[in-house]
Parts: C-alpha cells; structure tokens; sequence
C-alpha cells in the first residue's frame, strides 16, 4: 500500500462520526437506533488512537484499530468491525511476500469479510453487514487481478460493490439479528451495518486517490 | 424528545456514578463498566449478566445476595464490549467458575462468547446460558432466533439462588436452559423510545393504535394494530404464549407483568388480574407473580406479560429470599 | 392519549381486584376501596392513609408489615369519600387508637376530617397528621397552604416504625410533624399526564422546556422555564430547598429522588449522583437515600428531589426493617 | 316549593354529566383534570337514586342527594357539595313554619353557601365555588323580598349571581386549595368548582320554570 493508511482511516473515523444520526435512523427503523452512536463512539477511539501512535505500519495500524473498536463500546458492531480489522491485520502481516500491493488489498478485504462471517455466523441474503462486506471482497480480488490495478483501484471496486450490496439490502428480509424479530417489515429498509461497511470502505477508497466512477453510498 | 441529562453521552458512565454513591454495597474499581457485590461469592459458582443499559433497575439492580455478583454494562442499547466482559469473570472467579446469563442478541452474544472463549484460555471455568423467552416475533420464528425479554427476570432469580445454595456450574446452566425453555413472554406497546442524544423516538404510532411483540429497545415489533380494551389484549397475549407454552389443567405457573417505563402501575395490575383469570380459568394456579418494572426501555409505554411453567425446584428458588438494591425479598409472602 | 384500560371509569376497581390477586397478603372486603392487611394491628396504634388514585405503588404498595395497615383508596386523583375512611378508621382500630397521614389537599383533609370526627363520636382515638412537604410553589407560600408530596414516603416510613414498636398516638402524631418539618420537596417534569378517559393531557410543554415546581397530579408548575442540564436543575433544586431547611455542616439527611412514573431510572441516578456531591460539598452526609418511583403521577416524565434532616431516632425509623409489596428492606443496607 | 325538585334535582344531574368534559378541561388549567370525572360520577349516582326513592319532600330529597354526593366519590367536591346539601334539607326542615316558600328556598341557598364556607374554610375572593355560592345566597336573600318573588324568581336570580361571581373567578389569583400552588398563574382561568356550583342552580332555575333573563353560564 503506497497511500497513506493512517490518514486514510482517520478520514474514515471522521465520516462515521459525521454519519451518526443517519446511521442511527437506519437502525431505528430496523433495530434499536443506536447504530450511529455505536459507530461515531467507537470511530472516536480509532481516532484518537490513530492520532497517538508512531507507528505508520499498516498491520500495526488495521490491529490498533481492531482492538480499540473491539474494546470501545462493543454492541454487535464491536466484535465484528473489531475482527474485521484484526483480521485484515493478520492477513497483510502473513501475505506471501511476492504479493503486488494491490493483492494484499484485496486479501485484506477477504480476511475482512471472512473474520465478519465467522463471527457473526450470517450469510449473503441474511440482510446484514455481510451484504456489503462480501461482494467488496469478490469485487476487490477481480479488481487486483487486472493488469493496471493499484490499492486504490482495488478499493474503489471494494466500495462500489459494497454500497451495491447494501443497497440490495432493501429488498431483503432481515434473517438474522435484532432486524429478523420484524420478518417481512424490513422490506424497503437499508441494513444499518452494511452502510457502515460501505462508508469505511468508500473514505478508505477516496483517501487512496482513486477517481470515483459515480456516487455510491446513499445514508437513507 | 427532550429528557433529563447532561451530556447525552455521558448518560451511562453518570448513572453508574450515580448507582454506586446510592448502593455502597456495591463495587466497581475506577471508572470500569463493571460492577460487582462488595461481598464475594465465596465457595460458590459466581453469576455474572450484562448487556445494554436503558433497562434499569435490571441489570445492575440486582446485584447482591441471592442474585448477581457482577454485572457488565454497556452503552444504551448496546452490548459491553469484550474486555469489560472478561474484566467482570476475572474479578468475581474464585476458583467455582462464572455463569453467564444473557439475553439473545448478536452484540452480546458475540461479545462474551468471546470473553468466555479468553477466560477459558485463562483456565477459567465459564459457562453461558442465552435467554430466548420471547414470542414477540410470532411462535413460528425458530427458537434459537427468539430475544431474551422480562422472562429474563425468572432465569436470574432462580439461578441467583441456586448458586447461593451451592449449585455446580453445569447445574446451573442446565437451571437456566430450563428455566428459559419452560418460560414465554409476549409485549406490546403504544411507542417507541428516544435514545439519550437522539431527538426522535424509535417509532411511534398514532392515537388508538398499538404495536404487538415489541421487545425492550424501542423496536417495532411484529405488527401495528388497533389499540383494543386490556382484557382482549391480555386474553390474545396469553393465548399466543400458551400455544407454544402449552400449559395444562393443574399447572402450576409463575406470571410476570413487565411495564417497559412509562406504564403507570394501574395498567399493569389491570392486566394482572385479566392474566389471573384466564389462567384460573385453565385450572392453572399461579404461585408466585412479579408485577412492576424489572426490565425497562427507557420510558417506554408498554408492558409484557411471561408465564412460566414452575416445578418444585424451580418454584422455590423463585421464593427464595434475595436482597439487592431492587429486589429484595425475606421469606415466602403469604 | 392512549391507555391500556378497559372501561376507564372501572380502572380503579379493577386495578385494585389486580391488586389483590397479586398480593393474597392483603384484604379487602367485598367491592370496598379499603385495603388492609390481613395481619391485624394488635396491641397498638394502627396506621392509615390514603387519597387519590393513580400513584403506585403509593399507597396501597406500602400495606404491610413496618408501614400501613389500611389505606382508603379514591377514584384517580381524587380523594376517597368520608364513609370510605371511616370503614378504614373502624377496620383497623383494635382499641389502641387510628394514626391518619395525609397529603394537604383539600379534599382529603376534608374528607379524613369528617371521617375521624364521626369515629371520634363512636368513641375511636384519632389523630391525624397532614403532610405539606412540598417547596413547588415557592417558599414564601406560607407552610400550611403546601402541597404533601413525594416526602411524605419518609412520614409513612418512619410513623409505620414506630407504631409497630408500640410508640402512643401522641407519640405518631408528634414524629409526623416532626418529619414533615425536617423534609422538603422539589419537582419537576417535562409534561403534564393524561387521566384515564380523558384525551388531552393536564398540560404539555414544547421541546425544550421544563414545568418547575410541579406535584403529582399533572398540575401546573409555578414556571415554566427553558430547559437546563440535569447538574444545573438539581443545583436550583437543592438550593431552594436549603434555603428552607438550612442543613448545615455536619447534619445527615436522608435523600429521595422520585420518579413521576415515565421518567427513566438512568435520570434518577444522574439526579442523586449531583445531589451527592452537592451535599458532599456542604459537608452534609445522607445517611439513607430511595432512589426510584414511590408516588407517581400516572406516566409523567419528571422528578422530584426530597431532602430530609435526620436525628439519631428518624435514622433508626427509616433503616427499621419493612415487608410490603413495593417496598422490603431487611436490616440496613451496608 | 310549588315545583317538582326531583325532576329538577335529575336535570341538574344529567347537565353536570354532560359537561364532564367541559368541567375536566377547567380543571386540567387549575388542578389536576378531575373536577368533570368526580362531579359527573357524584351526580350519575344522584340520578340513579333519586329514581329510586319513593319521597318527593325537598328536605328528604336534598337529604339523599346529599348523603350520595357526600359517599359517592370523595375529592374537593364530594364533601363541599354533600355538606350544602345537607344542610339545605336541615334548612328546609328546621324552616319557619310562616315563612313563604320563596323564603324558604333562599334559606336552603344560604344554608349550603354557609355550610361550603364552613367546611372548606375559604373566603370570597380566593377563587373556589365559595365565589358563586355566596353572591347566590345574597341575590337569592334580596329576590325573595320582592313582592311578585316565586321559588323560580329566587332561584333565577341565584343562578345569575353564581354566574356573574364564577365569571369573575378569571380574574382572581387562586388563594386556598390546589389551584394556590400556582399563583398569579391562576389568572384568567375560570374556576371549576363555582362553575359547578352555577350549573346545578341554573339547572335548578330552569326546571322551575323562571324565565331566563340572558344566557348566563360559559363553560370555559
Ligand atoms: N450476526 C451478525 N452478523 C453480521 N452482522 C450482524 C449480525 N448481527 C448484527 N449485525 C449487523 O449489525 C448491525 C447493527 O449494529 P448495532 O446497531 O451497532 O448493534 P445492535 O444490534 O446490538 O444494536 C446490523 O445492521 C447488521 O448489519
Ligand atoms: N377549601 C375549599 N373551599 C371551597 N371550595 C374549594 C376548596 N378547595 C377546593 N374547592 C373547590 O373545588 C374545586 C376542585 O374540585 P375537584 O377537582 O373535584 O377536587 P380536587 O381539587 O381534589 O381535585 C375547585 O375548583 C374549588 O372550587
Ligand atoms: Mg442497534
Ligand atoms: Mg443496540
Ligand atoms: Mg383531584
Ligand atoms: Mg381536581
């Protein structure tokens, strides 16, 4: 990765902390409004953890922002967002070095999506964060294998198949989670997690550089 | 919605300042999320709950003799994080092992199966037990997909004195399985709730309106219906609940009526005695019965009812006398 | 508003047959709004209050053993009819004279007085004690034109004390008096409330304000003011109080913070939590606090802030084991 | 009295029912919203006890709406209204044989007006029903003095003093009872209870057939 991380995951917490209130309407309709605090809370810590440390490494950086998130507020975003970003630790920390940079991106991703599947025992369809962070890692393996890929071209494909997986969550039925209670009235409604994902994944993306095809995430 | 506070986000971490300069027979070490009784449980398996706060008196209401050691709190409405979570194992182990109870939500559930997994690690006995007493989403929502709710209430009374009296761990979760699989809860409400920080409830519903299966967060529930007098709402909760529950003639049976915040005291006895009737009715007895706030949601107007099938066991440790700054109980009334 | 009700003109009789179901401990005649405990009073003075429904768990969660043993309950915020206290006076007198706590309202002080004067004429010893607690209207309200309010929970507290110990009527009448003028009250809220059958609330404030002064029956406050963080509202609160009851360095007291009915527990302990470090400040220390809801007004969101001056016999009064539905203390917490 | 005073105790009743609503909202500026539900209970049990009795003596039948009111309910108004009651029925009872019977119902007005001073122990002028009762005696007092005075002039001429004194009631401050606690806040509010008093006799003048001078009572 030849952007700057750091700046790029501060430029993250500073949007989920500006997304606060819409995040939390999406959770209103669908769970129990606190998204948005939860997220803004936790992205606050990142913050300021991020402005702390020394360290520019980026699996020093995905691992500080993994345990701060895991151990700020917790709900259910905590332990996912938290394995998230550990994983994607591990996994740059373990790639095989003759990986170009743009591979390690999108095994980031991968680990990402898989750490949020294991620890949340959802899949494709359930109407979750998975929505997003699934299709991302698919878009960002396809993106690293082209001949011109670059980090950012990889995150821009990431975020745009995110912010299309969760604006498919509309027309799904929440399966699992505090949203599945409400069965067929999470029709028409956006899963609040999967927004966060794409949001992260989009400032990471426009940090990087990457010339944005069209606006992507809509917060309603 | 304007509420009575300081800085919103600051809400949680000043009821806990607040809970413990009331309660000084409780405990917390600097500004932790994790309070404990001053007396530890010496010789015993330790019994540790937590979860989002907003539900006061639960969860830290009820700590002391003959229910929890430690409670884990987190933000409103939100799960604890990991680390306060295996703060609270740590503290209260003295070597019997910790028994947690929790309601069915992802957040939590993640959050201290992951701290028992570390606890575990650390060679510390840990068992967990998840409540899913909820019918509020409809019986034909799989079991293990259902909410813990106010049915919660029973499952730590009973445990709570069960581990007093020296039950091992295994028992103990074995107490709380059966506790939860003999035990249904249905609620309903007239709104949502506001958040602290947050301007706009949840939901809320026009005059003469009602949602059916709320839970205690301020979600919707399964349906909004006309607002119908008490006594059919009760006769349609109870029978919802009893044709999963299935209670039979001689029965006997354990009733709480749960009001969500905002619900004055006159409805919830006038829905007691709509819940009396139909179970005597039934030739069901109800030994014991819980009537008031033990598990709200913010102001919340609403309420819900939990019956219980009882056994001996379990009819007992329901009775046994318990004392914590919410709940305190000598010998049998009555 | 909406309710969960049946007919509202039948809420009060049938919150009260849901109250005697749930609690077999108690008794009533018949359909008679009088309750008693099914333990008699013997060989001392009995105790008895009442008024307006709609308060719970005053009064009627408060029968029972170390409090009241009848209270006469009237239709929702309206006081009970003479004939109604006279049946209490002469239920639980058993030849050692009838103590009468009450709030200053008109219609019960007028009530109650009918009531004792015809027991007086039948030959029962009665005393009553009018509460007047209440600082909502301003101080320069002269004492006996105040409101009874939500201290009157620590008159019912410590007379239930001492009568059980056997103390005169005299005696009671003079320990009512004497905690009535070491306690003051001040409230607030954020609405009025809604009576059952009726649509409109008493009243209703727009975002951001707050009713000063309010009691417990949806009344108007004495001002309407904007809305100010919570440590700024109990500072004001606690000021004018003091500048009644001039506690000074040194003093104990005895704190109560009430609910109205939808206000969260959460609020409640961030109120205490700044009332603590206030009288902290004056180097007072609260030798006892209740923290939560003892005399609500149907759902209102609002609080109100009781502090009482305490002497080495109220102390002991007030920490004096008690064992009704609502409220049970064992020997004093810590 | 020459008129039928159950029948007209039963109009008064059916009118206080109907102006329950009326009578709340009063009493939800003033007090605690319960004037309309108390008085409205208190007189649907007048109603149905005087269907029931047999008597149709005005002292026995002031005596029963008395002892009805006084059992019925309770508040502020079940000992006021239950006292004047009663001591109208001991007025009438206790009346100079040689007084007319346009004197005697001024007694039974004065009786009640004495008997809710007494027992509420409120002056004229601190904004309760004392402020219709009163002015009704006196007006009542000087009416049957007149030489054409007949039981339905006396009682016009008190139900149009109770009015003129409940509307003065707006502009009084509120100096005993529970609307006291709120001051100078009280002003412009008309009080509950003296319009209460002004419905019963306005009632009452109705059904003794005396010709209505004006519309008297607002009931707001
Ligand atoms: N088991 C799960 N697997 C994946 N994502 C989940 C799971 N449970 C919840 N989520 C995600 O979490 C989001 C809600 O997060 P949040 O509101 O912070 O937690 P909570 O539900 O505890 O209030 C949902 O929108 C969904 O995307
Ligand atoms: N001491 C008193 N003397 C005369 N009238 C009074 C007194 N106290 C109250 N009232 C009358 O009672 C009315 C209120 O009656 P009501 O609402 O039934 O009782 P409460 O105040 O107990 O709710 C007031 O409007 C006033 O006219
Ligand atoms: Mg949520
Ligand atoms: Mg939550
Ligand atoms: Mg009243
Ligand atoms: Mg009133």
């Amino acid at each position: 990765m030849s952007w700057d991380l750091k700046e790029a995951l501060l430029h993250a917490s500073k949007n989920v902390q500006s997304a606060r209130d819409q995040l939390c309407d999406l959770d209103a309709a669908l769970g129990d409004g606190d998204h948005g605090t939860s997220m803004a809370r936790s992205f606050a810590a990142v913050e300021r953890e991020l402005s702390s440390t020394e360290s520019n490494e980026p699996a020093d950086l995905l691992e500080l922002v993994g345990n701060t998130v895991l151990n700020a507020v917790g709900g259910a975003m905590g332990p996912l967002f938290g394995s998230a970003f550990l994983s994607s630790s591990t996994a740059l920390r373990n790639a095989d070095p003759s990986l170009s940079s743009p591979e390690r991106t999108a095994a980031a991703i991968a680990a990402a999506a898989n750490a949020i599947q294991r620890r949340g025992k959802a899949s494709v369809g359930d109407k979750t964060m998975v929505d997003a962070i699934v299709p991302a890692a698919e878009a960002a393996a396809t993106a690293a294998g082209q001949p011109d890929a670059t980090s950012a071209t990889v995150l821009r494909a990431a975020a745009e198949a995110a912010a299309a997986g969760t604006e498919h969550t509309k027309e799904l039925i929440a399966r699992i989670g505090r949203a599945s209670r409400l069965g067929e009235r999470t029709l028409g409604h956006q899963d609040p997690g999967a927004t966060s994902i794409t949001l992260v994944l989009e400032s990471l993306a426009a940090s990087a550089g990457a010339p944005v095809g069209h606006p992507v995430l809509t917060l309603n | 919605m304007s509420r009575f506070l300081n800085d919103p986000d600051n809400a949680v971490t000043e009821t806990l300042e607040g809970f413990l300069l009331a309660h000084p027979e409780l405990e917390r070490r600097g500004t932790s999320r994790v309070v404990t009784s001053s007396t530890p449980p010496t010789g015993r398996v330790a019994v540790v709950t937590g979860g989002g706060s907003g539900h006061k008196p639960a969860f830290i209401g009820y700590i002391g003799d003959g229910m929890f050691d430690a409670v884990v709190c987190g933000d409103v409405f939100a799960s604890p994080p990991v680390g306060s979570v295996l703060e609270a194992i740590r503290t209260v182990n003295t070597g019997h092992g910790v028994m947690l109870l929790l309601g069915n939500y992802s957040g939590d559930v993640m959050n201290f199966e992951m701290a028992a997994d570390m606890a575990r690690d650390e060679g510390i006995d840990v068992e967990m037990a998840v409540a899913t007493d909820d019918l509020g989403a409809g019986s034909n929502v799989r079991p293990d997909q259902r909410r813990g709710v106010s049915g919660q209430f029973l499952i730590w009374k009973t445990v709570g004195a069960a581990a007093r009296q020296g039950a091992s761990l295994a028992e103990l979760k074995q107490l709380a399985l059966d506790v939860n699989s003999a035990t249904r809860t249905m609620g309903v409400s007239l709104n949502g709730c506001t958040l602290p920080g947050s301007t706009k409830p949840t939901f809320s519903l026009d005059e003469g309106q009602m949602e059916v299966g709320v839970g205690h967060h301020g979600e919707r529930g399964r349906s909004t219906e006309p607002l119908v007098q008490m006594d059919e709402i009760v006769d349609r909760l109870v029978d919802e609940i009893d044709q999963d529950l299935q209670l039979r003639e001689g029965d006997r049976a354990a009733v709480v009526i749960n009001g969500l915040g905002g619900t004055p005291m006159l409805e919830l006895y006038i829905a007691y005695r709509r819940v009396a009737k139909v179970l005597q009715e039934k030739g069901v007895s109800i030994e014991v019965n819980f009537v008031g706030e033990y598990f709200t949601a913010l102001g919340m107007h609403g309420f819900s009812v939990t019956l219980m099938r009882l056994n001996d066991r379990t009819l007992g440790l329901l009775k046994d006398p318990a004392r914590t700054p919410h709940f305190t109980q000598t010998s049998t009334p009555n």
